[in-house]
């Protein structure tokens, strides 16, 4: 099986396929040659000549992430052959551009009423969680779209709230 | 010692309390609001007793509720933490009037120590050295004749503040009006009190307390210092326990100083008092914070002592089980602040719920932690998740377990400031321990450089695997698990090793 | 200081060594059997190599391929922990035969050592005290003769022994002979050695050992005594440090003779001089162990030193860094072994999966723990899953806190002897200290009493509230879980607390 | 739904259904108020008048346990409408007695082969795990009915490996 797999910006063609109790992998065509174990549920053991590599995977509605250690990569993995493919919510896209919430709260006030102009960074409607209040600002020069929520509402961390187009 | 009580808290602070309680026999009695029904400090106590509503306002200070529940339930005590009532003398009374003790200082000491005003006539009549400034509440143009005389850059505070709120930094005259204002503002919304003073501002301080401790037979101790310079918007982030910056000579000095302090409030049971301390080691008197830190496993860690379990004792009646000649500090401690917040995003909160949470363990690693696996993080209160608190031989060591600890540690489906940490403790001016208050503050200003990973084809082959394993294609999806079964052996992995150890046998 | 150092060992102690590796800037390299691939160890460190099939035989104690390993990823050291090749003299040569530094004392040493009854001829040079009995390996005929001269009651053991293995106690002369040949042949299975020496049963003796440190320039300390009396056929189960039994004079006398034991073997790293102490406080030497205790921690905790990062300091030739005056004990420690037996079952090993991982945190509390929460522990193996070690300002508190730990601690899927260390910790005897290598097997001949409880209700329709989830009846099955969902949000519980929360939005 | 408990030998009756957001209890008839809460997996938050209990749960195929604090309670649940019943392997039953493995491991000897007579207190196999060994022994004096398990044969816990008629 062939995955698209997209990690801080690079793309790599990323091959797997089970091989008697392992896995065998290539990556852009090379050989990988990689012992994988499982631990827990979205925790592999991962070990490359040699070097063992505790791997977690976390997947949020915003963004799905593997981490290494102490580092986190931004990854999005697309299947060629299916249209099922994990997408970073703050990703690159055509069209009009979605403004997601950062963290689960409360929608405190809509500061662009939908149908109005907005410029890039100015704010469009303002969350608030643990007594924090978060402006979130149109990412474009636009107009507000769409707007899926109202003041009062609450909200999950990655829920698209309001479109610019 | 009492029979039974009740921790007016939440978090991470009343599950340690709990276990403070359980280890001297004490039944504990939790307290909780709507969403915290399911929290660990409602779980971990011998009996709980819903208080109200999410709003703080509503549950964790309101007064009326709490002690209805502790008559209730018959608790001869109040523990309240830190935070919500714990400074509250209103509380402290309410509790002694219905007859139930209050765990901390009288409330008249509170009522002196809360209003910096009269804390800081009171230090003065002892003798006690303060930062040049106004000893009371000022009108406009009373602090515009103060700020001219002791000269700027001068703060503005809040005389019933506290945590920053209210303060202001004014570096020229004509700052000084719109900064008051603002102060006296914040001040009123945070504390239903706008009186503000003003201080003369100290380049580069450091922020050093000092922990003391009075029974009620007069003893009073300190127990050496906390460095709690690093901080951001004057909340601290990271403490240490000794500081690199204090020598035993100073350490002596200061904590006369802060007994001093104490003795002029009549104190008892655990308090700190906070200085700024110049470039020259020249210290001032910033307050005294009349509860438990939440910084006081440093303190624990270095002098062997507990101090949950001292606040009890002397809270009985008891005496203090040693004297000031045997307080001896013991190798390094740092106490790391995990909090539900992105550091990515200008450290917005971050609740909601934790699907993975992996502890570090091991030498020297203690956590003290409010949270678990599958528990939501709600909405409604500060994001302090854990204290991850490191006890090593010397400064250099202590520093290196944190970093280990760090990597152990790993909290999913929320945001939290782990990263920070590293980036904090791999600083060239942390690790040489030359910190002052405007430390984190410059750190953050500067973009975090971001190294070149070696591991990006580990990672995408590894995101690869879990898209494969998740695909119905090898039948099962991960995550699903046959009931009561872990999670490896329903994912769709060969363990490679275990199934070659089957063939050994 | 090394580079990469290679652990040639498993479970908790390899990763307590990859631990210190880590915080001193260390590359760690594991290894592992077939059936170890997904153990904590293994992931824990930068590398990992497999050494071979599950038995012990042909992977932790096979040096060609441990060599091998540490040969083909460029280790500068190799840490062999405890068990295993720790004591292993050909080991200990092999390594650096091949210019591997092998973190422990010289090969001579552990030759010297490793025969009690040249060690005892050697001690006896240097004026140690010991138990009556014969200095070397003898015939039956001999043994009946010296038994006489000495006395009955009197012990048969190996001279390679160890961990109780060979051991035999005689009474009276008639039971000479058949435990003699017994002793023998377990001596010959378990050491190839059928050796065996004599000596005169101490009644009620107390299991008292010494920590003792020497670095490669000639200094030698020693940290402190470990009580370790409390047993189960001669295998420790509980320690502490310091012993209630020991006072200032005592320890000094017993640190100076320990330190003697050392220096007479020319004695390097990290070593524990274990003695028998009778009731009068007479301590006689036992043998000394060229290794990291199991229980070292104990030690650690009240001295304040990292015994792991001073092995590894030693090793890479550093002088000691403080001088015996500097050694100083602060507070209390105990140590439980946690092991995956059951001790409702004549402590029958109970490997398999572990479905649940509860551990025990907060204050004093250190938990060195070798596996993970839906990890198998294997069959292969010493079945010692973790150690919990609690350290408390004095012995009564260190009780109290340990039992508190163990309250927090639960694992799920396997039996554990969890429930054992709360028996002996409320043992009155134990609270008082009054221990002797005879105390838990005493008090496992007493039937445990049952205490009648108070929480059948609550037990009863909790089962039933579990049934009534985990059955199809209200959808969905307990256990089963939607995508990354953790527990509690997919169960079919209403937790009332949140659902009356979102309602107060 | 009306389930019958044992727990410690003692038979409880207890009906729990739905009521609003939590549950409604009746044990032998008497009202049981309680307040609870799934935490995790297998573990409840339950109160009863203030008292605050945290209860788990752990199957083996040997038994079904309810923890609560530092107390472990061997349980049976039965469901009266079903034959879906759990019953813990060593508990009382006519018939034939079974020997169950108490641990994982390899059995290691047969002591007495199928159709022998036992003594109960005999040892019928044994079965070895961390190089200990562990004789199993007849439960009461009768005859080997059935062996379901050979030399060498690895066994779960729980699995049943005689009977004893």
């Amino acid at each position: 099986m062939i995955y698209e797999v997209t990690i801080n910006e690079r793309i790599y063609s990323v091959e797997v396929a089970r091989s008697g109790p392992g896995w065998h992998c290539r990556i852009d065509g090379r050989e990988f040659p990689l012992d994988v174990v499982a631990l827990q549920n979205n925790m592999l053991s991962v070990q490359v000549r040699g070097k063992s590599y505790e791997v977690k995977q976390e997947s949020t509605a915003a963004e799905t992430s593997i981490i290494i250690g102490r580092e986190r990569f931004g990854a999005t993995v697309r299947d060629p052959r299916s249209l099922r493919s994990r997408r970073r919510a703050n990703g690159a896209g055509a069209g009009p551009k979605r403004i997601t919430a950062p963290m689960p709260g409360k929608v405190l006030r809509i500061l662009v009423p939908a149908g109005n102009a907005v410029q890039a960074g100015q704010g469009v409607l303002v969350i608030e969680a643990m007594k924090m209040q978060n402006e979130l600002k149109s990412p474009k020069d636009g107009r507000v779209k769409k707007l899926n929520v109202g003041e009062g509402a609450l909200v999950e961390a990655g829920q698209v709230l309001a479109e610019v187009e | 010692m009492f029979k039974k009580v009740l921790i007016a808290n939440r978090g991470e602070i009343a599950v340690r309390i709990i276990r403070a309680c359980k280890e001297l026999g004490i039944s504990s009695v939790a307290v909780f609001s709507e969403v915290d029904r399911a929290a660990l400090h409602v779980t971990h106590a011998d009996e709980a007793y819903p208080i109200g509503p999410a709003p703080a306002t509503e549950s964790y200070l309101n007064i009326p509720r709490i002690l209805e529940a502790a008559r209730r339930c018959g608790a001869d005590a109040i523990h309240p933490g830190y935070g919500f009532l714990s400074e509250n003398a209103r509380f402290a009374r309410a509790c002694s009037e219905a007859g139930i003790k209050f765990i901390g200082p009288t409330a008249s000491a509170m009522e002196l120590m809360g209003s910096k005003t009269r804390a800081r006539q009171a230090m003065q009549i002892a003798g006690v050295p303060f930062v040049p400034g106004s000893a009371r509440g000022l009108s406009l143009a009373e602090a515009t004749d103060v700020a001219a005389e002791i000269g700027y850059p001068v703060m503005i505070k809040a005389s019933a503040g506290g945590g920053g709120k209210g303060m202001r930094l004014v570096r020229a005259a004509e700052e000084l009006k719109p900064a008051f204002e603002a102060a006296q503002s914040e001040a009123q919304r945070a504390f239903q009190d706008s009186e503000v003073y003003l201080e003369k501002l100290i380049a580069d301080p450091r922020h050093i307390e000092i922990q003391v401790l009075g029974d009620e037979h007069g003893n009073l101790v300190y127990l050496g210092e906390r460095e709690c310079s690093v901080q951001r918007r004057h909340q601290k982030v990271i403490e240490e326990a000794p500081s690199a910056f204090v020598d035993e000579d100073l350490r002596r000095r200061m904590g006369q100083v802060a007994v001093q302090v104490a003795k002029a409030a009549a104190y008892t049971n655990a308090g700190t008092v906070e200085f700024l301390v110049d470039q020259d080691r020249n210290f001032y008197f910033l307050e005294m914070n009349t509860r438990l830190q939440v910084e006081h496993p440093v303190t624990e860690l270095v002098t062997g002592l507990d101090l949950v379990h001292l606040q009890l004792r002397i809270a009985a009646g008891e005496k203090l089980p040693f004297r000031q000649a045997d307080v001896a500090l013991q190798g390094h401690a740092i106490e790391c602040r995990v909090y539900a917040e992105d550091p990515d995003n200008s450290f917005f909160p971050s609740p909601g719920k934790i699907t993975q949470l992996l502890r570090p363990s091991g030498p020297g690693v203690r956590e003290d932690s409010g949270v678990y696996e599958g528990w939501r993080v709600p909405l409604d209160y500060d994001p302090l998740l854990a204290k991850l608190i490191v006890h090593a031989p010397d400064r250099a060591t202590a520093i290196a377990r944190m970093r280990r600890a760090l990597d152990e540690y790993f909290v999913g489906g929320i945001k939290t400031n782990l990263s920070l940490f590293r980036r904090i403790l791999e600083h060239p001016d942390f690790v040489a321990a030359r910190i002052d208050t405007g430390f984190l503050d410059r750190l953050l200003a500067a973009p975090p450089r971001a190294r070149a990973s070696a591991n990006g084809e580990v990672a995408a082959v590894s995101a690869a695997l879990f898209a494969a394993v998740a695909s119905g294609e090898t039948g099962g999806r991960n995550g699903t698990r046959p009931e009561g079964a872990p999670p490896a052996s329903s994912s769709q992995w060969k363990t490679a090793g275990r199934a070659e150890g089957r063939r050994t046998k």
